[in-house]
């Protein structure tokens, strides 16, 4: 690990000077700052490929400009015949075999990182936590604590979490860049991926595989805590009393619309596994609605009214009673206030 | 574009004389036009997922048509304008390069044409009938096979229709290589062009039946309730994503080998020189060809095949960069020592180079299994294969067109407007995707509707939908030349640019039957080495003599127009069965039209010697 | 070309016809030979490890036999379709084996 | 050179079918065509090959597959080209009655073959209740040996086409090449057949 730390730091001040070159990209969403071991692998291997490419282009590109300046035709010299070369054998070799000799040195570390990312062997004393893709949402259950969660991954930092990943309709991608390289989650079989980040954070996630009309907006998050932190959440989440009452009267009314309109038919609160529709156990401590719309009482009542319009072919849109604004409001009040654990995004240093 | 002859005759008969044309240069300028509206689509399309995405959470269309747009924009590119106009450049540009008089099978040759065309109206239809299909232009199931509505049946049915009119271009121009060169044109004297159409034509003959398969399947699937990629009846989707790219790698060669010849013929023809390593540029072509076949997988890294096929296919994939790069050196030699002539056609070739040679080694960089986890299915992506396909593919067609313009219509595309449309569509063309490496990398998703404000990739976006309003801009100072030069008089002789191959050695347009005397081929290049020797012509291999030519015939419209009513009765039929009419009545259409041309004679015709005589000065 | 010598290469390309007719008679009845035995071993219930590899054999010989004898194309003239077929084939060999192999549940 | 001059030749070549440009331009795009179709039939074999375990609540291959039928349609074919062969010996001597008969007798077997393949279908359809919509394996077998059947029954209409368009004039060089390829196609859908009953038949009973 420590030697890999070492040369994380001068990989990062590489990234670093991509960076100001490109114009930035946001923290915790680009690849070109690993926060976690799939995404160094992968940007190592980047690096490696690019130099080689770019050694490539250059040679191509000084042939090139030599070409241009040198043999356009000039004045006076319309007639000129040049000399009808077949070919050079010396020059063929060499640009044959020295392609091949920079091919192997780009397929030896492909080869051992490939790997290295699929190495499962230790799975089995690690955490496992199984992700589920559905459309829009991503459901992830920590089957060893019966844990049911979605939206937001939570994992302690320097730990290998293996993820099993499946749909439950159409393909999805998984993709936390800043972490790791992508996975599909496909609806007949299991992959399995690892992850690890280095440091605390919120990190963005993306699904990469097109989905249906919201396919844009299936992102989620990736809080990475210190491992006590997590101990500490797995335990706040295992204690969730479903059933219990809210402090204020708006929740309790709240809570008694969210169970008659059947929305607890889709979504579930506590460990129960989720159907159609988003775990909503930690919802007052997510970052975002619906995985893209701002976290505040305004967007969930919006949310309520009409989701359709904010995430469209979504499948919660016409499947329950028309709520009044402010039945939407005392659900939203409810819905916040379920804040079982003290570890929230904030322990991790929010986005 | 056209004749005086054809002007004499009205317009009903001009018309009727290309629907019915079985000659390989009218279905040539059929491919183009046709080809070129598609173009047009598809690019529109193009400018629409730009100016949506040229800030962030924009809404400038909605999240269900931007999928529409953006599928119909990768499947009308494809499938219907790079590789017709593809086709059109072949049909043009083979049979007068190998001197030939005609094609093996100029009836096939229009049924190609045909089916195309109504493949791909039937593919736009979709449009205007309740919405274009929505899955990608890689349509996975099990969103292919879920999607709502009739898009994604259109998608099947087009490009079934359009496909099976592929594959007969592709036997076609097979037979007419291998049968049909004229005397003395060996294997190893032919045009580069001419070879690269070989290897296109081999690899269309091989990769579309596994397309045509899966289509079928999906078909099945959507249509009459099989289960192949439906997991709750134990089907699974990595078969479709297997034939898909067993079909689709082989596909980007399709498209990108024909453009390799172009390449070729115009380097050597404006370096005034022979092509640099003639037998390793054709060895190449047959390898990329070959390794072409064993890389698809490289779509699939991410599907979770597994480390020991992600590396095997990741590896397969780096050893095409070898062949390509003998192929650029090949063409840098080409050019050294050369007196190159920087005119339109031969800019978009020296634009082609270091822009290939980027999506090139991007292309490699994909290649490397461990990192692509992190570019697949993002802007990287995108950006490789706009780098190749426009910088290699759509640069190459218009290399193609200011080239061989004067063989097809006997007139030159004008100078001026043609180095203004370059250089509009190329600095365009870097503006908008070479920031697309970075976006992709800095976590942007393809096929992504909207991208969210404050994720660092606003500055980017812009940028690039500025760029492709560059491009439109030089597409249209394009259109521009196209229409002023035909509309000008102008008369342009057999041999423009002092070429050097055989479609230099006759009249531009070129007689209908192409050759009066089928030409002697004495070494590569053979009008060059007739030049060299002084003479301006070829030497005939025969004496004057009948020639034979074959029918025109309305049955390939009819036949297609068949196909395409019948391709509607199974569309519809799923929500009311009375569209089987439609299906019966299209399907006895078609196969009416086959019967007829089964038992009905085609003997074709003879062009009189005496008649060759009179029309000679 | 005189009518006589024209007549005895006549007669001399149907000998040969008969001759090769013998050889595609002894083919056939290969074939069904081969068929009897794979049909046979299946019914005769032998080890799966046993017959499957066998069967396979006896399928691409018979294909073989199709191809050469009845199809002909060991005469000449067939280089360019041998080419094809076997271009075919290797790009069959590979679709076969990978979605054998590669879809997996 | 009279324009007849493919239908009224003076005397047969060796090879009818390639005597003229026209012919050897269908021999060879006919080969080719063959070329694709193997590829058309690997993804075929290749898709069901992977779904051949998926059967859900259905019979299984072992269950379901019958070897007696199936030996029968694979005599049938077999010998039918074995007697396209004759056809083509016939035309290359041209005895044009002859070579009708001999095709005629293809016909024949092949109908036969169709016919059995249909009750195979009706028993399967009715007698086991799996259909193309049971399953995986239903939706790949249909599939599979359905494109075969059709190519079977393709191959009869073409051939039986040939023979009435061709039973008045006799055997000329503008349809020999139209004969020598339905002759092919012929043995092609054997070469088909051929798998089919090793892989799906056989292997499938094998388990
Ligand atoms: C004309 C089309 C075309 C061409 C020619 C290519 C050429 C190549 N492509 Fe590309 N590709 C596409 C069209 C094309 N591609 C498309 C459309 C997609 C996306 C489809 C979709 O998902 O929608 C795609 C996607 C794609 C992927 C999948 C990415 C993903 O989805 O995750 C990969 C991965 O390996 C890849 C690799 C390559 C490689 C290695 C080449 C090579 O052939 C390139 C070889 C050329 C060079 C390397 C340059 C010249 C060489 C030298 C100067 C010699 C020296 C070089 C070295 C030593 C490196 N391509
Ligand atoms: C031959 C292939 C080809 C070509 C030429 C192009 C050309 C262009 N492509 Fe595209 N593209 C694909 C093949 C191609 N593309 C494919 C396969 C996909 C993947 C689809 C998928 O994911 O399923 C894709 C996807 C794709 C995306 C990603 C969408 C997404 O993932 O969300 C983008 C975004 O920028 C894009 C942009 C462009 C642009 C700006 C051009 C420009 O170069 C276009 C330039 C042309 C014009 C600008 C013409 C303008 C003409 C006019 C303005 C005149 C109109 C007038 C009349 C109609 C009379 N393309
Ligand atoms: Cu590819």
């Amino acid at each position: 690990m420590k030697g890999w730390m070492g040369k994380f730091r001068a990989l990062f001040l590489f990234s670093s000077l991509l960076l100001v070159l490109s114009g930035c990209g946001k923290e915790n969403l680009t690849a070109f700052v690993p926060e976690g071991y799939g995404a160094e692998v992968s940007l190592n291997l980047i690096i490696i490929s690019l130099a080689v490419m770019i050694f490539v282009i250059l040679v191509v590109m000084i042939v090139y400009t030599m070409v241009l300046v040198k043999f356009r035709k000039k004045k006076g010299q319309e007639d000129f015949i040049p000399k009808q070369t077949e070919g050079n054998k010396a020059l063929e070799v060499i640009w044959t075999v020295i392609p091949i000799i920079l091919l192997i040195i780009i397929a030896v570390p492909t080869v051992t990182a490939t790997f290295d990312l699929a190495d499962d062997s230790k799975a089995k004393d690690s955490i496992n936590i199984n992700v589920t893709g559905n459309q829009y949402w991503w459901h992830f259950s920590y089957n060893k604590e019966e844990i049911q969660t979605s939206q937001d991954l939570y994992i302690p930092t320097d730990t290998r979490v293996y993820l099993n990943l499946k749909s439950s309709d159409v393909i999805h991608s998984f993709w936390v860049p800043s972490i790791s390289g992508k996975m599909d989650a496909n609806p007949e079989n299991e992959n399995t991926m690892y992850i690890e980040a280095y440091e605390e954070g919120v990190y963005w996630g993306k699904c990469a595989e097109l989905c249906g009309p919201s396919h844009s907006l299936m992102d989620f998050k990736v809080i990475a805590v210190s491992p006590e932190e997590y101990e500490q959440w797995v335990q706040d989440m295992k204690n969730v009393d479903p059933e219990a009452q809210p402090e204020t009267a708006s929740a309790q009314e709240g809570q008694k619309l969210f169970q008659e309109n059947s929305c607890i038919g889709c979504h579930a609160i506590g460990s129960s596994p989720a159907a159609v529709g988003p775990n909503l156990t930690n919802f007052g401590d997510r970052t975002r609605v619906a995985g893209v719309l701002d976290h505040d009482k305004e967007t969930i009542v919006n949310w309520l009214l009409n989701p359709d319009e904010l995430k469209p072919g979504n499948k919660m849109a016409g499947n329950y009673p028309k709520l009044s604004e402010e039945e939407a409001s005392k659900i939203a009040d409810y819905l916040l206030q379920l804040q079982p654990s003290e570890i929230t995004p904030e322990s991790a240093g929010n986005e | 574009m056209s004749t005086a002859v054809t002007h004499k005759k009205g317009f009903g008969a001009f018309l009727w004389d290309y629907i019915t044309t079985v000659d390989h240069k009218k279905i040539a300028h059929l491919y183009l036009i046709a080809g070129g509206l598609f173009f047009l689509i598809g690019g529109l399309e193009a400018m629409l997922i730009r100016i949506q995405l040229i800030k962030p959470a924009n809404d400038f269309v909605s999240a269900g048509f931007y999928n529409e747009i953006l599928t119909m924009h990768g499947t009308t590119m494809i499938f219907l304008a790079a590789m017709p106009i593809i086709f059109g450049l072949m049909n043009a540009v083979v049979p007068l390069q190998i001197g030939a008089r005609d094609v093996a099978f100029p009836f096939l040759n229009s049924l190609g044409f045909w089916l195309f065309l109504f493949g791909g109206l039937l593919l736009n239809a979709s449009w205007f009938l309740g919405g274009a299909p929505d899955a990608g232009w890689t349509a996975y199931a099990p969103l292919s096979t879920t999607s709502p509505g009739h898009g994604v049946d259109f998608y099947i049915l087009g490009l079934q229709i359009s496909g099976a009119g592929t594959l007969m271009g592709g036997i076609n121009f097979l037979v007419t290589i291998i049968n049909m060169r004229a005397p003395g044109m060996t294997y190893m004297r032919m045009p580069l062009f001419t070879w690269t159409i070989f290897v296109t034509s081999v690899l269309i003959l091989f990769a579309f039946p596994a397309l045509t398969v899966g289509l079928f399947l999906l078909m099945f699937d959507r249509m009459f309730g099989s289960g192949f990629f439906d997991p709750t009846m134990g089907g699974n989707s990595v078969i479709w994503e297997h034939l898909f790219w067993i079909f689709g790698h082989p596909e980007v060669y399709i498209l990108i080998l024909p453009v390799f010849g172009v390449f070729s013929e115009v380097m050597s023809t404006f370096a005034k020189k022979r092509l640099f390593g003639y037998t390793a540029m054709v060895f190449a072509t047959v390898l990329i060809g070959f390794l072409g076949f064993m890389v698809w997988a490289h779509h699939m890294f991410t599907v979770g095949l597994g480390p020991a096929a992600n590396s095997i296919f990741a590896v397969a994939t780096m050893a095409i960069a070898v062949p390509t790069g003998i192929k650029i050196f090949n063409w840098l030699l080409t050019l050294w020592g050369g007196n190159i002539t920087v005119n339109s056609a031969m800019l978009w070739s020296l634009g082609f180079l270091p822009t290939f040679t980027i999506g090139g080694t991007t292309g490699v960089m994909l290649a490397a299994a461990a990192a692509d986890y992190q570019y697949h299915d993002s802007y990287f992506v995108v950006a490789h294969f706009h780098y190749v396909i426009v910088g290699g593919v759509v640069f190459g067609i218009f290399a193609a067109l200011h080239y061989w313009w004067p063989k097809m219509f006997g007139k030159i595309l004008n100078e001026k407007l043609g180095k203004l449309t370059f250089w509009l569509f190329f600095i365009g063309f870097h503006l908008t995707f070479f920031i697309q490496h970075f976006l992709g990398l800095m976590g942007m998703p393809r096929r992504y509707w909207v991208f969210l404000p404050d994720q660092g990739l606003d500055t980017g976006n812009l940028i690039s939908t500025i760029g492709a309003f560059f491009m439109a801009a030089g597409t249209i100072v394009f259109l521009i030349n196209v229409i002023s030069t035909s509309v000008k008089k102008q008369e342009v002789a057999g041999d423009p640019w002092d070429g050097r191959t055989l479609e230099w050695s006759i009249p531009s347009p070129p007689e209908h039957y192409n050759f009066k005397q089928l030409p002697l081929v004495r070494g590569l290049d053979p009008l060059w080495v007739e030049k060299t020797e002084g003479r301006k012509e070829m030497t005939p291999a025969e004496p004057l003599g009948d020639i034979h030519m074959p029918n025109n015939s309305i049955l390939p419209f009819v036949m297609s127009l068949g196909f395409f009513i019948a391709g509607f009765g199974f569309i519809y039929q799923v929500d009311d069965l009375s569209w089987l009419t439609a299906v019966f009545v299209g399907m006895g259409i078609a196969l009416g039209a086959m019967f007829v041309r089964s038992v009905k004679d085609d003997l074709g015709y003879h062009i009189h010697k005496e008649d060759l005589e009179k029309g000679a000065k | 070309m005189s009518e006589n010598t024209n007549s005895t290469a006549l007669n001399y390309r149907k000998k040969q016809r008969k001759e090769e007719m013998k050889q595609q008679l002894i083919t056939f009845a290969l074939m069904i030979a081969f068929t009897i035995v794979a049909f046979g071993m299946v019914m005769a219930d032998l080890s799966k490890l046993f017959i499957i590899p066998i069967l396979l054999v006896l399928a691409i010989v018979q294909v073989g036999f199709q191809l050469y004898y009845f199809m002909h194309m060991s005469h000449k003239g067939h280089e360019m379709p041998a080419l094809m077929i076997y271009g075919g084939m290797s790009v069959a060999f590979l679709t076969v084996l990978t979605l054998t192999v590669l879809v997996w549940w | 050179m009279s324009h007849d001059h493919s239908l009224n030749p003076e005397v047969m070549p060796e090879n009818p079918e390639k005597a003229t440009l026209e012919g050897k331009n269908k021999f060879l795009g006919f080969w080719f065509f063959l070329g694709g179709e193997t590829v058309l039939f690997a993804s075929l074999f290749g898709t069901y090959l992977a779904l051949k375990g998926s059967n859900g609540s259905g019979p299984t291959a072992e269950e379901l597959f019958g070897l007696e039928l199936v030996f029968i349609m694979t005599m049938l074919l077999l010998t039918s080209s074995l007697t396209s062969v004759y056809a083509m010996y016939h035309m290359k001597n041209n005895d044009f009655g002859k070579m009708q008969l001999w095709l005629g007798i293809t016909v024949l077997l092949g109908l036969g073959f169709l016919g059995c393949e249909l009750y195979e279908f009706y028993h399967y359809i009715h007698g086991e209740d799996f259909t193309f919509r049971s399953s995986a394996f239903g939706s790949a077998f249909y599939t599979l040996v359905g494109f075969h059947g059709g190519h079977v029954a393709f191959g009869l209409l073409w051939i039986t086409t040939l023979m009435v368009r061709n039973a008045k004039r006799g055997l000329n060089l503008y349809n020999a090449p139209k004969f020598y390829i339905a002759s092919l196609y012929w043995h092609f859908i054997d070469v088909v057949w051929v798998f089919i009953f090793t892989v799906v038949y056989l292997i499938g009973k094998v388990g």
